[in-house]
């Protein structure tokens, strides 16, 4: 059975078919990214996934079980987490708040009991060295330069224990080196969760995906592994023509 | 008065006070000041008036007539040889501001006796905190709750006779003269309701009826809107209004009603505080008026009422001396001028030095029976029912005659008398 | 004892759309100050309501300075007393909105302070009594159940003229167009080289001078009081909501629409239920339609 | 210990707020007693205004509730004290589901519009229904009403210590439900809930419901201290839930420090103590308020504790 499938997804924004008729299907514990012009619809998609804007017409199914209907909230509590396009935490908290409020609602998950703090504060000292920002945890997050900022995103990303966690152009902003250790981490998260990736750049695309979904206009225009994507005629068209 | 009983009253608290706080207290400021009290400092009346509020333009005139009043006592050697210090404080014409200020004038103030109150849902709000602070508490107002016994031993209302003696004593001459189908207009809070209840009782004992009443809230601009319920074979309307818009409420009611009019009967309080000469008033020429004390000096008009005027300050129209067109709440007022003198009589007769003779305050208050009319009581002569702690007078009805009042009926103070309806005040606890 | 009114079914309607449409007039003046205020800055003004006793007091004070012919004292407390009320509000807004950067929050609080602050300095400096000003002429229509202010009439056709005169600036003067322009979109009309600043004191002070003028209007019907204003400050708010944010025709619908209910209402059934339902209307109108009865969603 | 340092601090304020009553004069004694009760409105108000970022204009409606609940419980069904206490939270917890569940639809300017109109119509209705609530006279509570047995010890709240402790303890508890709905991981949420809702709903949780949680938690305390209010001085009355009332409780609010948990505590203290001068000079008190609020929004946004919080103290909650 996938983890994640659409059947018929659609979302019109007036007389704009932002997502036309999307079927798809994301198979557990692959790297798949998502690729495509600007306003192709990719994050329209990825926003019908997670449950953050609702479809006007088609359905979606997480391991088999529609949860079209579902609000957002409770799509992340079923394991389908989202880290937004631009930066999105909490600037006024400390980066262990942020962490802390993404461990906290993975562990309240389908109990009733409170939380113990140990556990909290083990969960969170993991997310963070994760991605290397441990001794930060006390600073503002809003005062953490702008790389540390994305990494406290994928912290929180990382403590709310996805099964698919959704990347919105996670690189947007990042240096080089910062990159190279944001493909490093990407793949030992990825030991864990399946991950979808909407991204720009294609070293970091054809480094980390197993296989490419092209989109273009609302609809999936191809979709194969990183080579035969390389050398399909329509991908090229859709990114050069027109 | 300084029998055994007080003396001992007073060590009892002395002991109890020091008790309570500790000698380390004795020191402080508040207890220094209640040390002095006990020899020469001045008498404190605690004044709730109406500064702010739907009550405002009575407000002004009962602190004049106060001050004016106590200025008087203290040049002819205060109470008990010591003087009057008055302490106004403003309740908005609000029950809630009410039951605060008097809190703050049992516990900040330490007054005396608490006297002024009009409104009566102010009064309905308080009396019940003074009952409970065992402050002597003496209403200015007309509401029917104290002689109900809706009160307290504390709560009296010796100055200005209540509603229904009021409309008691008024309503055969109005079935007589004016009709007998009456619409009441009044307004929507206790006074209001004192009215409607007691005179439609009292104008159907006449052989009367009432053909509509009419509420409006205290707080409403706008009145056009409720005249259409007026009905049309309508003989009088009897209109009681107060409020910010009561000049509103009678231009209005004249445009409404234009030549074609039924009788009107007022209470004065529709345009009290009003002048008569406003524009669109002359409709009202040829109709009635209650008035507690009549605002025009009339002819054979007492020395008493003479002084009053010059000491409060008002003409013989019933307006400032100093802006004749600022008229007076001439017909409710001189309750505070008769009040505060009820205060000194029981004060001299209890020999009273300070709040620890507030039982004997109370009890000498309780032994009067009248007042003749004098300096002192210039609306005229009244009797005190002490178990009902209300006093009972004359009451006038006036005619518009020339863009002025003219009496043309006072009643009997024994029109006004009714049957105890509550428990006898004397017999509750001090 | 039953109650029967004196009236026909016929007549009453009448007296009650005529009270009606006299609130309706007075209402709709002031409403379109805090409309437009709102649709060009974005601003929630709660002391719009201060600004329209202002008017009235302010209309009693330059009257009481006239002897003579009332209707003299009276037309010059119709110019005069707007002009004042716009000069309080240009100073507020130069000192208050324009610090807080117009955020919509920090206006709002800072509207209901200013709206203490006005409302209390009235009472130190007027005192808590209410005065009449004298209607500049009076006279009675009589009607064959019931008689009438002829002054009252006058209002609404006085309230009609002003709106059209309101109508033609915002459509056919520079004032007008920089005006909607600024409304339309603040960023481009700032690209544009339209001094938004400036706009937007001007904007404020237009308000309050409409509600102002209604005072004028108003305060030889009503007394001039210094708590006067809240009742204009609710209506309002209910007849902008319900209007739709912004949109000066909405508000024009709107508050014919509550002016004429209300006084219908008042008059058939208790004026105090007439305003609960009111009020309830707009608190579901702003859950359930936010963008009012008569306007159109949002961009 | 952070945790420890908060406890104990909370604990040494209300250990000196109980102390007081042994060295105030007897009228400060009783401003004293109603400033606390206040306070846990305004503890109330702060929880959901602070914390979770929704400025209410319409609290007064909540503390109306709770005062009209236990007043008329009191007064038409002459329940007991504990039971038209009871009634008085029950009546404004119910209120505020209600109204929580319409007006938390909205956000931003809609929300502090909303819930005014609301408070509005319900004082309106206050008024409107004069027959049961007494109208603009309001009702004095018998003093039957005010006299209760625990235990054996009779408690009667027209004592002035006797109110002033049972004051203190009001607002022990209504600090300590400020703990713990702060302290713990729901206190998080609903901060974060107020520095970015969009995000915090991608973090799996329910907005709508902490928000609705909060707003009950907040109404529940105001009614909490509007039951008390009335039972302890007797009388209740429509002035208590005019739109004065919503308006004074963002204000001391906003003076002692929004989003801080004795701020409230202290913004009432200082702005009842300023109205309470004020009103001695001059009948314009009210004009005090107009100033702070003015005052508080251009130069002083994070009130008093507030700027502690920030410039000195990070542990304070």
């Amino acid at each position: 059975m996938s983890l994640l499938a659409t059947r018929g997804l659609s979302r019109h924004f007036g007389g704009l078919r932002a997502v036309d008729g999307v079927d798809f299907t994301l198979e557990p514990g692959e790297i798949r990214a998502i690729i495509g012009p600007n306003g192709a619809g990719k994050t329209t998609f990825v926003s019908l996934l997670c449950g953050r804007i609702a479809p006007t017409a088609g359905s979606v199914l997480f391991r088999g079980r529609d949860v079209t209907r579902l609000p957002a909230h409770r799509r992340v509590g079923l394991g389908i987490a989202y880290t937004f396009q631009i930066t999105n935490i909490y600037p006024s908290l400390t980066a262990f708040d942020n962490v802390a409020l993404a461990a906290q609602s993975s562990l309240g998950r389908g109990r009733f009991a409170p939380i113990h703090a140990d556990a909290l504060r083990q969960k969170v000292g993991a997310a963070l060295a994760a991605v290397g920002l441990a001794d930060r945890a006390g600073e503002k997050a809003g005062e953490l330069a702008y790389g540390h900022q994305r990494l406290i995103e994928v912290a929180m990303g990382l403590a709310l224990e996805p099964q698919v966690l959704i990347l919105d152009e996670p690189t947007q902003g990042l240096s080089d080196a910062e990159i190279t250790d944001f493909c490093a981490l990407v793949r030992r998260i990825a030991e864990t969760a399946t991950i979808l990736l909407i991204e720009h750049n294609m070293d970091v695309v054809m480094q980390l995906a197993h296989r490419i979904t092209v989109m273009d206009r609302g609809r999936i225009l191809a979709e194969g592994d990183p080579s035969a994507i390389r050398a399909d005629r329509a991908v090229q068209a859709a990114y050069l023509g027109s | 008065m300084t029998d055994g009983v007080n003396q001992a009253r007073v060590s009892r608290r002395t002991a109890l006070k020091g008790l309570g706080i500790g000698a380390a207290m004795a020191a402080a400021p508040g207890f220094v000041r209640y040390a002095q009290a006990q020899s020469s400092a001045p008498i404190r009346l605690g004044a709730p008036f109406h500064r702010t509020g739907i009550g405002a333009s009575y407000g002004r005139w009962y602190e004049q007539v106060a001050t004016a009043c106590v200025n008087l006592i203290n040049s002819e050697g205060g109470i008990n040889g010591r003087p009057i210090e008055l302490i106004v404080e403003d309740d908005g014409t609000d029950p809630q501001r009410g039951t605060e200020v008097i809190e703050k004038f049992a516990a900040e103030h330490k007054v005396d006796v608490v006297f002024g109150h009009l409104f009566s849902h102010v009064v309905a709000a308080t009396a019940p905190r003074a009952g409970e602070l065992k402050i002597p508490y003496l209403v200015c107002s007309e509401g029917h709750q104290t002689a109900a016994g809706a009160f307290n031993r504390y709560t009296f209302q010796p100055g200005i006779t209540d509603v229904k003696a009021q409309v008691i004593s008024m309503a055969p001459w109005i079935s007589q003269n004016l009709g007998r189908k009456v619409t009441i207009i009044f307004p929507d809070y206790a006074f209001g309701h004192d009215h409607r209840d007691y005179f439609s009782q009292a104008i159907e004992a006449q052989g009367g009826e009432v053909s509509a009443l009419i509420p409006i809230p205290p707080t409403e601009t706008s009145f056009t809107r409720y005249f259409p319920q007026i009905p049309s074979d309508t003989e009088v309307i009897y209109h009681v209004m107060v409020g910010p818009g009561v000049l509103t409420f009678v231009k209005e009611l004249g445009e409404h009603l234009g030549s074609r009019r039924p009788e009107l009967f007022g209470f004065i309080d529709s345009i009290e505080a009003v002048d008569l000469a406003s524009p669109q008033l002359e409709f009202l020429e040829g109709t009635y008026f209650w008035e507690g004390h009549p605002r025009y000096a009339q002819p054979g008009q007492s020395e008493f009422d003479r002084f009053y005027r010059a000491t409060v300050g008002v003409d013989e129209n019933g307006a400032s001396v100093d802006d004749p067109r600022d008229v007076s709440t001439y017909a409710h007022m001189f309750s505070v001028w008769e009040t505060l003198f009820v205060i000194k009589q029981a004060m001299e007769m209890a020999d009273y030095q300070g709040p620890e003779q507030k039982a004997a305050f109370i009890e000498a208050l309780e032994s009067i029976e009248s007042w003749p009319e004098s300096r002192e009581h210039p609306q005229g002569e009244k009797i005190f029912n002490a178990a009902m702690h209300q006093c009972f007078g004359h009451q006038y009805i006036s005619r518009v005659e020339g863009g002025r009042l003219n009496v043309v009926h006072t009643t009997a103070i024994e029109d006004g008398l009714y049957e105890q309806e509550g428990p006898d005040y004397r017999e509750m606890p001090l | 004892m039953r109650r029967h009114a004196s009236l026909d079914f016929g007549p009453f309607l009448f007296l009650a759309t005529l009270e009606g449409l006299v609130q309706a007039a007075v209402l709709t003046l002031t409403a379109l100050g805090l409309s437009l205020v709102f649709g060009v800055m974005r601003v929630v003004n709660v002391a719009h309501g201060e600004f329209f006793m202002l008017g009235a007091v302010l209309a009693w004070w330059v009257s009481s300075l006239v002897a003579g012919s009332p209707a003299l004292g009276f037309l010059l407390a119709l110019v005069a007393s707007p002009l004042v009320v716009g000069a309080i509000a240009l100073a507020s807004e130069r000192l208050i909105l324009r610090r807080l950067n117009y955020h919509p929050e920090s206006t709002i609080v800072a509207t209901i302070g200013l709206l203490y602050i006005i409302q209390q300095t009235t009472l130190i400096l007027y005192g808590p009594d209410a005065r009449s000003v004298e209607a500049p002429f009076y006279f009675r229509v009589e009607f064959p159940d019931f008689g009438y202010s002829g002054y009252k009439l006058v209002v609404i056709a006085a309230s009609a003229l002003l709106l059209l005169g309101t109508w033609f600036v915002m459509r056919r003067t520079r004032l007008g167009l920089v005006m909607r322009a600024t409304q339309y979109d603040s960023e481009t009309a700032q690209a544009f080289g339209i001094p938004v600043g400036r706009v937007y004191a001007q904007v404020f002070a237009l308000g309050a001078m409409l509600a102002a003028v209604a005072a004028v209007l108003v305060v030889p019907i009503q007394q001039a009081h210094y708590l006067m204003g809240l009742d204009p400050l609710l209506l309002s708010f209910i007849v902008v909501i319900i209007g739709g944010l912004g949109s000066l025709g909405g508000t024009v619908l709107a508050a014919v629409l509550i002016g004429l209910s209300d006084g219908i209402l008042s008059v058939f059934f208790s004026p105090t239920l007439a305003k609960i339902v009111s009020t309830l209307l707009v608190a579901l109108v702003l859950v359930f339609r936010p963008e009012g009865l008569f306007g159109k969603r949002a961009r | 210990m952070t945790a420890a340092r908060v406890v104990g601090l909370h604990v040494l304020v209300l250990a000196l707020l109980f102390a007081a009553q042994f060295v105030v004069s007897d009228y400060d004694q009783l401003t004293l007693t109603r400033m606390m009760v206040l306070a846990v409105y305004a503890v109330g108000y702060n929880l959901l205004f602070g914390y979770a970022g929704l400025l209410s204009l319409g609290h007064a409606l909540f503390f109306g509730a709770g005062l009209y609940g236990a007043g008329l419980a009191a007064y038409h069904f002459e329940a007991g004290v504990p039971l038209a206490f009871v009634a008085g939270l029950a009546a404004s917890l119910l209120v505020s589901l209600l109204i929580g569940l319409i007006a938390l639809r909205t956000r931003g300017v809609s929300f502090m519009i909303v819930t005014m109109m609301f408070a509005q119509a319900g004082f309106l209705a206050l008024l409107y229904f004069s027959r049961w609530t007494g109208g603009d006279q309001g009702l004095p509570l018998p003093a039957a009403a005010r006299s209760f047995t625990v235990a054996g010890l009779t408690i009667d709240l027209a004592d002035a210590g006797t109110r002033y402790n049972v004051a203190v303890a009001l607002l022990a508890v209504a600090i300590g439900i400020g703990l713990l709905v702060v302290m713990r991981p729901g206190g998080r949420v609903l901060v974060a809930i107020r520095e970015n809702e969009e995000r915090t709903r991608m973090l799996g949780y329910d907005v709508f419901a902490h928000k609705l949680k909060a707003f009950v938690i907040s109404g529940g305390l105001s009614g909490a201290a509007g039951a008390a209010y009335g039972l302890m001085f007797a009388y209740i009355g429509a002035t208590f839930a005019s739109i004065q009332y919503s308006i004074e409780v963002l204000l001391f609010t906003l003076l002692g420090g929004a989003g801080t948990l004795l701020g409230p505590v202290l913004g009432t203290i200082l702005m009842f103590y300023l109205i309470d001068k004020a009103s001695e000079v001059t009948s314009a008190y009210l004009l005090v308020v107009g100033f702070v609020l003015v005052g508080l929004i251009l130069w002083f946004p994070k009130g008093i504790l507030g700027t502690v919080r920030d410039r000195w103290a990070r542990w304070l909650p």
